[in-house]
């Protein structure tokens, strides 16, 4: 029981270091376990930050190979330019000991601070950063293949910098959808559960990613003239299963890293995230199997993917059946969603980010508060789900705050989206978009064929100087 | 001199390629294309949406001869191609009007 | 010594954890070495799950590309139907408090039990499925290309379920290849050692390979009517290393894991690890180099992973001479039995999974009783190996294990694919396996060209509203 | 700062080890804190190992088609070789007890020695090997496309034998470079730092690449007859983008394990190198964007790394905002430095090895001369930086290291590589270069198509016995 | 017979494919190519060094048609082709003196 | 008009290119393709296994050019594509018929 409270402590602790202590204080000497609470977060972020090689891999594979360097760059640098905003920004607005319940200010790049116990600054930042980057990139998919480079870098920069911190402020960073110090909401009767970001993380992503898809329009060729979505082959099934092989490895970063601790129910948390990976990865299958007749295999891994997205809120509330049932729900919710999106809102997402981590995000969010059962520590109770005797309350919180973030990040990215698009503008060249992203918005294609930039033998042979012909000539005696 | 351009199974290659060594026609160039004709093709879904697969992959063969040896090496073709299944590909047969090997210069039959 | 016993202990103490504590019991307050322990193993455990993509790499880089969608898939279905299987069922048949020597039973569903100290009952489950799905996977290579989609789902079902899990139960489980209280083997004079595998895994594997392979016969084509074997080139070799760096990898949390404590002798026996795969690569590479003049890259690769199979059994009582040595005799091993299984039984492996898993995994075994030293807590004594004076006693117990498993799988599994066979049928048509299994098993290639599946220009525009004409154009009068 | 002084002591404590202790003394019993700091070294020890992917493939991703088994071969076999030859000969050079501040002896194959805390001989081993295997590798990359495999092969082993280690010797070994007793340079009137190795490992990697390159002259084709680079396309950008971030976080491995210790600086490192990497990133794609108009991804690519070199020296010296600053220079620097090697010097470095490794591992140990703040238990003191008031001994320091370094590599390497020319011949032929080294070398192409090895039906179905066709077709009775 | 070469812009393909059924005109191969012609290519860098893109992609189509329909089938592609930017590509038309059908054997038209 | 359609290793390829611009033609297609010929294969292994390397890259380049053309055309393509050693390739001349520039509709001499 001791460290299921942690959690809750660490995010004070983590502000209390922010705010720092009275000067003069007796400097705290770390315990062993203080240093092992810190390396397992550590480490647990290093996986959090391999899965932005996932993702990379999982959209490049669903996309087209004209487009491969671009989208993979895109994925490389919203990384790297989050990171520095995440840094320079984000941070303080999602955790700053100043401001208030909705946006936080102070502390700026991780200004030093003393050592209390708990997770220190570093440690901190180096987990939440990776997070940030999670979401960020996630957009990166639904707007593939005919986005502007350098529009997306900015809209990149803007999302870690501003609106996934202000997120996470309401939420983790202690503000307005979590708890009082009596434990009950702030301003619901209950507080929010999200352990590991269904909602912060992953339909922030979605939402982002669906305004993004939406104010792009689809790529060209994607709907006939009555309407109808046509197949836009992803052009590498390889890249697409190993990036979700590696998504997956990810998440046992992702959600038992979430504990912000190291104690034993870390073990618990990623049993739970496998059991219901397995289970999306299945239902996900058998539903796309059904409904087209074939296993699609990029469907299955949007699949294993919704199963880990749907029990990334409640894996630290759920039971191991719960969490297979929560799970396979999301593989089915996949498929259709995609379908919905796809041929009903005429959306074109290319690798069905929209669904695995908006809509699985939602419906992971929203599972809590049919079956939470155990205190994750932001529940401050057991058997908080409706099933468990629990009411409403805990539905009713998880849906607001469902509808909040699906509200502020829509209007916010939606109005980003929009200034971008009418002053730098949004979308490629229909010209660029044919040709491919690649050769013109990098200068070089993403597969090169060797063949083909063949030289002449009077250039090759030219550019040995004499003594490097000698040179060859006497290796080839030697030969 | 002729071409003889044969459209064909990928699988029948080797087939074809022995079936000419034998008529001791050695050199070929190959290409692989993808085809459309009465095999149709078939539909498919990605992503639960439908699409048509209509370009079958083949492979084509190209062969200059010489014209004694064209309805000779046409027909160990067609006989070494054929399955008998819808698709199996077509032969056809151009002039040739000049030939020349690149590395002698040779001209005309000797280029062969 | 302390933690050498311990390892004993965990699996025993695992049990204890099935069984359940008297009621009333004092709750135990986990020490931090106790939280370092499980979260040791579960790191180790997401190592192994990583190798999940190294096999999904190996076995797609070795076979054609028209099948690559195809292996892949399987290899990442085989792990999400395991991970159900093993928790529905096989961990209990492995681990189980009741039955007896040869079948677990008891303690379904990972119901909960009291924490006594060492690891917790999730902790192990984690390790414990990351491992059948090890063995399950190794089969989808030796049957690549020709296997349907359903029978191979079907089988990797059964054999992570049950097959499998009954070999754990013969051994780790406490069944009756493993020691008495006495510290004797209950059945055998002295009891069997397999520190992490070679046999208990990866033999299991590699002889339901030869079954799968042997009865579903080789691919088309692959033997000519004089019964000469043809080279049928794999496809893409940088998969094929980028996979056996990633075994390589995972293979440190494979042998160091499964110490199942965190101690100082986890990083001994990940250096005769390390020692061993280097050993295994060079020869290999020698062998493959001296006996066909080239340096082959795939049986290179194959070189290492004997390397690493051969030493899985001993990691723990071997000296880093010895695990050179027995690394290197694997890389010799793998190349001359791979020649001999495909010019001699003729049985068709694509990517060598039999030699590699199950030729290896069977001489890693056997040289415990050659070479063992040190005690791993399964010997139970220092020096068994034959070359340090511990007589024959040792050698008898591994060849009578490596027996007991060969013959156990050969004809379980056997039977499994024959009955597969004769009712849903275990191999596509001639006609799909010429085309390939992806388009035809899951609806769409696995690569797929972006040129030919142009649109037309008509098609193109028509998709795009006035209203999104009027922003291309918006956009063009920018760029 | 009991932990900072540790990096120091676990050296010094790494060769008690190896000295042995007086016979009799008490057996120590590890505490949990001494476990920790073994696991974590050792997990940072996988994670640099990981980088091995890393580097095959960008270098594969970064050359031509016809040579990435080839190229991916070499960085295999320079990991296997470079583990065994560390094992026999490095690792007692660099850390041997015997011998002198410039060469090792004695404590030969690991030598079995009593523990007295810290790190053990085979956590110690595993750290380091895992390093000499990331020096040797760099080369690969510079002389790719045209190197002979065997000579390679004979280099990596010269190399991890002999030359790296007598540069760790020199330094983390204890050697000139070092501090005495009073914590004075032996040599120097203030001792070296180096945390990570920018010099140790990446300098000595990258000028081992330009004299490699330098001897073998270009590619064939790579200069005009007036001596005008051409660009010859890397054949795909999807490797080079995966190895990169591989490398990535593999980087979290390498920097925070050299702390050598589990202890809350490891997240210090952590963040100033991610922040390092993402400046980088942002400013070598920044400069190869204003520079030739667009932002090329495998210069922006090499704009990470770039980052991630330059901070390894100063992980542990360095505040964040000197980090970001180091490593932005990094990555303008490296866009330069290729144009310079490629321009200039006329060396043929397809994957720009030089640059990212000789010249950015040289800016980093400079840069701790500069901006040195804390320190890093190399430096003995704080504000040991020219900008913190450290005056120049520092700096003047870090600069004969960067020099002594340079010319012992490009010298001992320059003999090795000369060597090899004049025997056994460093390079293909010019027929081999231009057909591709994967099948002249190897005995087969990297990517093998299908189609082309189509077999003809007639030898399809003659490969398959009556019994077999019989099963065919029961099977597609079923089918 | 007459065999039909077109080269066309890529994503035109589907447009030529379309407007030949209609015409009656089923079977034809397609092949990936690159060109050179008046389109010229353009100067990109790679890793800081200029490089000449002047080889694009092309697809040729190749269609073996009855005498008769030859303008027509020519009309057809140039029409479906054509989007009146440099690069369109060009069709031409050889003759062609025999055509088989593999799987049946049939000759001459009968074979199309 | 004439087809010219040569066959020559994958290295040679801008050599041709640049003697063909040098004598004014610039247009072609250029195609990836595999050959067999006297050149020959070689047997390499692959895990132990012995096989053929029968099929050689080469590119194939196809021109049309006016009449009064073809036999400079043919005779630069020869002196740029030669190395002397076997497996150089070929060069062929068929006949055209008509050519049609898809972008103009222009015909002919114009249209190449
Ligand atoms: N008129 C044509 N011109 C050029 N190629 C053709 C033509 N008709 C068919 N082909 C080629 O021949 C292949 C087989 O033709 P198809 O009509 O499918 O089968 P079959 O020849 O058995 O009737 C096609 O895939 C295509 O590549
Ligand atoms: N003389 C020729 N012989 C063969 N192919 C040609 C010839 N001229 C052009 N082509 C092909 O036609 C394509 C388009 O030609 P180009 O001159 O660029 O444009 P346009 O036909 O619109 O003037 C080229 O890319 C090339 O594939
Ligand atoms: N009769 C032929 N028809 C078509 N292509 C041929 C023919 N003979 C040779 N070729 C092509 O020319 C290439 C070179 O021919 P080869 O006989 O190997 O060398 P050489 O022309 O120098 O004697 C072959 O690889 C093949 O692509």
């Amino acid at each position: 029981m001791r460290r299921r409270l942690i959690t809750g402590a660490v995010v004070a602790g983590g502000l209390l270091l922010i705010l720092g202590s009275p000067a003069g204080a007796q400097e705290y000497e770390p315990t062993t376990q203080d240093i092992l609470d810190n390396l397992w977060v550590f480490i647990a972020g290093i996986l959090v930050l391999f899965m932005q090689a996932g993702f990379a891999l999982v959209e490049a594979g669903l996309t087209r190979g004209k487009n491969v360097a671009n989208i993979m760059m895109k994925n490389l640098m919203d990384c790297m330019a989050g990171v520095l905003a995440f840094f320079l920004i984000g941070f303080t607005i999602a955790y700053g000991p100043d401001g208030n319940d909705i946006f936080g200010l102070g502390g700026w790049f991780l200004a030093d601070q003393p050592y209390e116990g708990g997770l220190t600054l570093h440690t901190n930042f180096f987990f939440q950063v990776a997070f940030a980057a999670t979401a960020a990139t996630i957009v990166s998919g639904a707007m593939a293949e005919r986005t502007k480079f350098k529009s997306y870098f900015l809209y990149s920069f803007v999302i870690t910098a501003l609106i996934y911190p202000m997120v996470v402020r309401w939420t983790w960073g202690g503000g307005w959808l979590g708890a009082d110090e009596d434990g009950t909401g702030k301003v619901l009767s209950v507080p929010f559960s999200d352990f590991a970001g269904s909602t912060i993380v992953h339909s922030v992503g979605g939402w982002a990613a669906l305004m993004g898809a939406l104010i792009l329009g689809p790529r060209l060729g994607k709907y006939t003239k009555d309407g109808k979505p046509r197949a836009i082959l992803g052009h590498s099934i390889p890249l697409v299963l190993l990036g979700t092989l590696i998504l997956f490895i990810g998440w046992f970063g992702f959600n038992p890293g979430s504990e912000l601790a190291a104690d034993l129910l870390v073990q618990d948390i990623a049993v739970v995230t496998l059991l219901s990976a397995a289970a999306g990865g299945l239902t996900g299958m058998a539903t796309i199997w059904i409904r087209s007749g074939k296993p699609d295999v990029g469907m299955t891994c949007n699949g294993v993917l919704a199963g880990l997205v749907s029990i990334t809120a409640g894996c630290g509330a759920l039971y191991n059946w719960a969490g297979i049932l929560v799970g396979a729900i999301g593989g089915v919710l996949v498929v259709f969603s995609v379908e919905f999106f796809e041929k009903v809102v005429k959306v074109d997402d290319p690798v069905g980010a929209i669904s695995v981590h908006g809509v699985c995000g939602a419906w992971g969010t929203l599972a809590i508060g049919l079956f939470a059962a155990k205190d994750d520590a932001f529940l401050g109770r057991e058997d908080a789900g409706l099933f468990y005797g629990g009411g409403f309350d805990q539905l009713v919180t998880q849906a607001v705050m469902v509808l909040a973030v699906f509200v502020f990040v829509t209007v916010t990215t939606g109005a980003l989206f929009l200034a971008i698009k009418y002053t730098i503008g949004l979308r490629v060249t229909p010209e660029e978009e044919l040709e491919g992203l690649d050769v013109l918005e990098h200068g070089s294609p993403g597969y090169a064929g060797d063949t083909l930039s063949g030289l002449g033998m009077d250039e090759l042979t030219a550019s040995m100087s004499t003594k490097e012909l000698d040179r060859l000539v006497g290796e080839k005696a030697e030969a | 001199m002729k071409l003889i351009t044969a459209i064909v199974k990928p699988f029948k290659v080797d087939d074809v390629k022995s079936a000419l060594k034998e008529a001791g026609v050695v050199g070929l160039t190959v290409t692989e294309v993808k085809g459309v004709g009465r095999q149709g093709g078939h539909t498919e879904t990605y992503r639960g949406t439908e699409y048509q697969v209509d370009l079958v992959p083949k492979v084509k063969l190209e062969v200059v001869v010489d014209d004694p040896v064209v309805d000779t090496a046409v027909d160990l073709i067609v006989a070494a191609a054929a399955s008998g299944k819808i698709g199996d590909g077509k032969v056809w047969v151009t002039p040739v009007e000049a030939v020349v090997r690149i590395r002698t210069g040779e001209q005309g039959v000797d280029a062969i």
